[in-house]
């Protein structure tokens, strides 16, 4: 059975590709998520302290912003090999920095856009009712910011997600890898199965934070109910 | 009058070069509704925000219930004053019943008490628990979230309750409900209540003492609706209460028994001519029909009363009429409303007598004139 | 600064060293693979890309935001241009021999991702245009063409520019990707000096791409700032930077 | 029906564009046409490839050849993988690439049929520790990682294959221990060597010499060179079938009298280091050639040459794509 036939005419839907390769395809697929989900997960760690950094001074806020523009702007090919002397070559720790990197600006703005988006009446009256400045921080402000977090937080899995396929070309790309080498092996059922599922896992991604969003805000269920 | 709920002492707030609140001294005595009011920039707000140390005042004492609260924790302290604003701000992501439950929860109580206390305020504000409790702010109409946040004011019971025009932002006619529910939950509870508002009209109806507040927070005069309408201290109080502050005057004095005129009185049984007899003995074309105890069964005129026959059936019904105690601006209202020559009084169901445009107008004068102990002629009415 | 484990580099002399010493190299500037002849491929291939895109996604934009519907198209679009890696294109198009490994294909797949942000910006752009200064217009007797020509484009031009400036970006960054799949960008140094262990030539590459993505933002920031209508606003350094990815603009509305 | 202001203010858009590509066409670029002074071969495209005789033995013996960390040379490691090297024939070598490049068998299938085809392994053992196995991120290396590791496994080793890449890579890893074997080729490795330490020493055609040589060069880094295998796996030169028929090349040397203003050649970047590609094509056959960096007989190779962007291709002499001209 070796070499079904649609596999030598290196066709590019090839079922047989999934039954021979389907250790390999788990292998770089849970790489992916594990890649992925461990740089959203940092960017998250990150975002909130220099959101609340931002925060906390003016002039802060347009300098940490506006830092974090200029890494945006930076090619990811770019910065992952920039990254490579100091983190390492032969492990996926550039690019995960990287990709942490490049979520911060999406994060960190919505936090923002979700702090500024809190009613000032609703402030007022917390603060008036005797809510302390952290108390008032942690059951008013960022409950109500949540809504602008999660946009945030959606857009960044989506992107995390697709980004990191390019460190494919540097070996440490997850599906990204698994997808470069079917270029450089011209295996058609390889390359197209890779793409498909990094589109597949950004969707389902997606479906998972719009699902937490859900949990997260029953007000806004039933507001819109 | 040391027995003040609220007593600001020389309070003054300044920004940097503008004084808002110049050296106020102010005492709400509990259980009273004191009204602050003044143009835009007057201070009203700064000073109610100073109470609850929102806004810190720059120098001054601030009094509550006897101690000085000018220094303590700010926080603690709005713990146990209730705050009241115009755009209501409930939380958008907490249910009806958690807003209610705020200040309970931030003092600490356990949740049976607090789940107790949300249901039975929630009832007092005239919210159905099982249909409001678990809703949120955004189903709910403009006048029921301002119940809501009156509600949640209360829920600790705080002696004290501040409310920055709450009612600002609703329609009239809702307004006019919340206003008359407000005084009704106000007679039973006796809060002490500092009640900031542009309106004089809700100043007049609600408060027991109104503060006219002028530019800078200089208060002009501090005192009962009646006094301010009738006769203001200075010139800024007469042109801020209103060129028709004697129209206003009408809602604020009450209708009494030395205000009415008898007119002939005949009985539902009496026979016609009688009646006759009596009106022309009275000189008067009309007269006003009882029964045995007394009821007003309406009135019959001098026109009517020829022939034979009992007054019974000739009597036209009463519509105008009042009870005892009504203000005179429903009397006046009553008497238009009908195109009625005079207004019947009822004390209950008993005739008390009748009011017409004369008597209503000497009973007018007669409440400027008593309070302000000025002589008839100067009377301000007469300008 | 922590040797790299698998350099091959002289010894004593540190990488940054190197790199340096190679982007001193004036024949690392000049000849095929130099810096300045792959700037100018790379310049062509972003620059043609972004034609076709625009010519595509302007109007659609604007046509769609015009009529005020089709919000939810754009929202597909908008996910989806987020959601498929632009490598993976490349990629598929250049295995697939009636395409190939050339520039034509690299175009065709790069103008394909510098659609959706131009689409999502000028669809925006025109659908949030002041309703009121919408119905003056009409009130005044202008026509279709005439409001959208008059009132919504000068309008949306801010939001329009931001579109342009994101997919250029954008583009600019993927067309280095793009050097792997066989088409002449400025990631050709990387893809080529990576393979024979070159590291302080991969760094040196990888830094003159960063350094002119961010030239090109710049010069791009200064050019929106130009075209955006009303008063001139000083900009201190960033804050005139609009949302990079001003498709968060969107999904912040999406999701909200 | 003329819109002027939209003409003005949305210009400033297109401009932007416009103003990109303009500046970029402007520049003149560089032709890439080839030195003309006398007669220039072109290539024909065509998807067959024609590889061209090595009839000066330009290429050395590349015979595949295990080389291991001295510190890991224990007996029952070096018996295994001489085994290796006894079973890998020529004609196994290329069956092994038919199945992997061709019939898209998975390279540790592919391996771990040709171990038991082969039983190799059999009646060793005593191994112990892990070795990692460098790959080359081709896939005939792959697949004789994957076999390596397989019997190295079947001895008592805890034997991974990892792909690390071009030789400039697994190298200094394998002097770094970072990997502790791989299947190379002699000649290259042997040249690799030399040039790193600018040793004069040059692999040769016959590959016993070779072997002897490499073993010099690959001790002092504490490198044990085992058994070469028969299969060898030199670069070789190929043009499309049409070009070869269009200009009769069978060999090299044709080609360089042919075509003595030199071709195009694209091949892996690390060519024009290496004497047996740019410089030897050069030294041996005279015959000059303008490079373009493209891959290891990979997609990029393939295409240009397919599509006649190079006239001369380097790929493997083991594709089993590529029959003599």
């Amino acid at each position: 059975m070796l070499g079904a036939n649609c596999l030598r005419a290196n066709s590019w839907v090839c079922g047989a590709y999934l039954s021979s390769r389907e250790g390999q395809i788990i292998h770089f697929t849970i790489q992916h998520l594990e890649l992925s989900g461990l740089s959203i997960g940092l960017g998250l760690v990150f975002a909130i302290p220099l959101s609340l950094l931002a925060l906390s001074r003016r002039w802060l806020r347009a300098s940490v912003l506006s830092l974090l523009g200029v890494i945006y702007t930076i090619p990811s090919l770019a910065l992952f090999v920039l990254l490579q002397p100091w983190l390492g070559v032969t492990h996926a720790t550039p690019v995960v920095v990287a990709l942490v990197a490049y979520s911060q600006l999406l994060l960190v703005r919505n936090f923002l856009v979700g702090l500024d988006e809190v009613p000032a009446e609703v402030i007022d009256a917390a603060r008036g009712m005797g809510y302390g400045p952290l108390a008032l921080l942690w059951r008013v402000r960022l409950p109500l910011a949540l809504p602008a977090i999660f946009a945030g937080l959606r857009v960044t899995t989506v992107s995390t997600i697709a980004l990191l396929t390019v460190g494919g070309v540097i070996n440490q790309g997850g599906l990204g890898s698994l997808l470069f080498q079917g270029f450089q092996d011209n295996f058609h059922a390889q390359v197209l199965v890779a793409s498909v599922l990094i589109v597949v896992l950004g969707i389902l991604a997606d479906v998972v934070v719009v699902g937490l969003q859900w949990l997260a805000t029953p007000w806004q269920r039933a507001g819109q109910a | 009058m040391t027995d003040a709920m609220i007593r600001l002492e020389q309070v003054t707030k300044r920004y940097h070069d503008t004084v808002a609140v110049n050296e106020l001294d102010l005492a709400v005595n509990p259980g009273e509704l004191c009204m602050l009011i003044g143009p835009s920039g007057s201070g009203k707000t700064t000073t109610m925000r100073m109470i609850n140390r929102l806004i810190e005042p720059s120098s001054g004492r601030i009094f509550l219930d006897g101690d000085d609260v000018t220094h303590v924790d700010p926080v603690q302290l709005r713990r146990r004053i209730g705050y009241v604003i115009q755009q209501v701000g409930l939380f958008p992501h907490l249910t009806i019943g958690d807003n209610v439950g705020t200040v309970p929860r931030l003092l600490g109580w356990d949740r049976a008490r607090i789940r107790a206390r949300t249901k039975e305020l929630l009832e007092l504000v005239g919210l159905d628990p099982d249909v409001y409790l678990r809703r949120y702010p955004a189903e709910l109409s403009g006048g029921q979230r301002q119940r809501a946040g009156v509600a949640r004011a209360l829920a600790a019971d705080p002696p004290v309750l501040l409310m920055d025009e709450p009612f600002g932002a609703i329609d009239p006619i809702t307004r006019e409900r919340l206003q008359g529910e407000f005084l009704r939950l106000q007679h039973d509870l006796h809060k002490t209540v500092v009640f900031v508002t542009h309106d004089i009209d809700e100043a007049v109806r609600l408060g027991d003492r109104i503060a006219v507040l002028a530019e800078g927070g200089r208060l002009e005069q501090y005192d009962t609706p009646a006094k301010i309408l009738g006769s203001p201290a200075t010139g800024f109080v007469a042109d801020f209460v209103g060129a028709d502050r004697g129209l206003r005057r009408l809602t604020v004095t009450a209708v009494d028994r030395a205000d009415v005129e008898t007119p002939p009185v005949v009985h539902v049984a009496d026979a016609v001519a009688d009646a006759r007899q009596v009106m022309d003995g009275a000189g008067a074309k009309w007269a006003v029909v009882v029964d045995g105890e007394e009821h007003l069964r309406g009135w019959i005129g001098r026109d009517r009363a020829d022939g034979e026959g009992t007054v019974g059936d000739r009597a036209h019904r009463m519509e105008a009429w009042v009870p005892l105690g009504a203000t005179l601006k429903q009397a006046f209202s009553e008497m238009l409303q009908h195109d009625a020559g005079w207004v019947a009084v009822l004390d209950g169901e008993r005739f008390v007598g009748v009011l017409t445009p004369e008597s209503l107008h000497t009973a007018l004068r007669r409440s400027v004139d008593d309070e302000a102990g000025v002589a008839v002629e100067e009377s301000p009415l007469r300008q | 600064m922590a040797r790299h484990p698998l350099a091959t580099g002289g010894p004593g002399v540190s990488l940054p060293g190197q790199t340096i010493s190679w982007l001193a190299d004036g024949n690392n500037w000049r000849g095929v693979n130099g810096i300045l002849d792959l700037t100018v491929d790379h310049l062509e291939v972003t620059g043609l890309s972004m034609l076709i895109a625009a010519a595509v996604a302007l109007p659609l934009g604007i046509g769609i935001g015009h009529r005020r519907r089709g919000g939810r198209v754009i929202t597909v679009v908008a996910n989806a241009g987020r959601a498929i890696p632009p490598l993976a294109l490349i990629i598929i198009l250049a295995s697939e021999p009636s395409f190939g490994v050339n520039t034509r294909t690299a175009v065709a797949a790069l103008s394909v991702f510098a659609i959706p942000p131009m689409l999502i910006n000028a669809f925006t752009g025109v659908r949030n245009v002041d309703v009121d200064a919408l119905d003056a217009a009409r009130g005044l007797g202008m026509n279709g063409p005439q409001l959208l020509a008059r009132v919504e484009i000068p309008l949306a031009l801010p939001l329009l520019a931001t579109g342009v400036r994101i997919a250029l970006l954008q583009t600019f960054a993927t067309a280095t990707i793009a050097s792997f799949a066989g088409t002449r960008t400025l990631g050709t140094i990387i893809q080529i000096n990576q393979a024979t262990n070159q590291e302080q030539a991969v760094l040196a590459g990888a830094l003159v791409i960063a350094i002119e993505a961010l030239l090109l933002d710049v010069v791009l920031a200064w050019i929106q700032g130009a075209v955006k209508p009303g008063p001139r606003t000083r900009r201190r350094w960033g804050e005139g930077r609009p949302a990079l990815d001003s498709v968060v603009a969107v999904s912040v509305s999406e999701a909200a | 029906m003329r819109l002027p202001a939209m003409r003005r203010s949305a210009s400033v858009t297109l401009l932007l564009m416009l103003g990109t590509v303009m500046a970029a066409c402007g520049s003149s670029s560089p032709s890439k046409t080839a030195t003309a002074t006398n007669v220039v071969c072109t290539a024909k495209t065509g998807s067959t490839l024609a590889v061209l005789g090595d009839d000066k033995h330009l290429e050395d013996s590349d015979n595949i050849i295990p080389i291991v960390r001295t510190s890991v040379a224990q007996q029952p490691l070096i018996d295994a993988l001489n085994q290796v090297s006894a079973a890998l024939s020529q004609v196994a070598l290329v069956n092994l690439n038919v199945q992997v490049s061709d019939d898209r068998v998975d390279p540790t299938a592919a391996a771990t049929q040709f171990v038991s085809a082969h039983n190799l392994g059999q009646g060793l053992s005593g191994g112990s520790g892990s070795i990692t196995i460098a790959a080359q991120g081709f896939d005939e290396n792959e697949t004789l990682a994957d076999i390596a590791a397989d019997v190295l496994t079947k001895v008592g080793y805890t034997a991974t294959a990892k792909v690390v890449g071009e030789r400039e890579l697994y190298e200094p890893a394998l002097e770094a221990n970072q990997v502790q074997a791989v299947m190379d080729y002699a000649a290259s490795m042997t040249t690799y060597l030399a040039t790193k330490v600018n040793s004069t020493l040059m692999p040769s055609t016959q590959i016993a010499t070779t072997v002897t040589v490499l073993k010099q060069l690959a001790t002092p880094r504490g490198l044990t060179v085992l058994n070469a295998a028969a299969a060898t796996d030199e670069d070789a030169f190929a043009v499309t079938r049409a070009t070869a028929t269009a200009y009769g090349l069978k060999t090299l040397s044709d080609l360089a009298t042919k075509c003595p203003g030199g071709v195009t050649l694209g091949g892996p970047a690390n060519c024009p280091q290496r004497p047996e590609c740019q410089p030897g094509l050069l030294g041996t056959y005279k015959l000059k050639t303008t490079f373009t960096a493209l891959d290891e007989d990979g997609p990029l190779t393939r295409s240009a040459l397919n599509s006649g962007k190079v006239f001369l291709g380097v790929i493997f002499s083991s594709d089993p794509d590529a029959t003599p001209a």
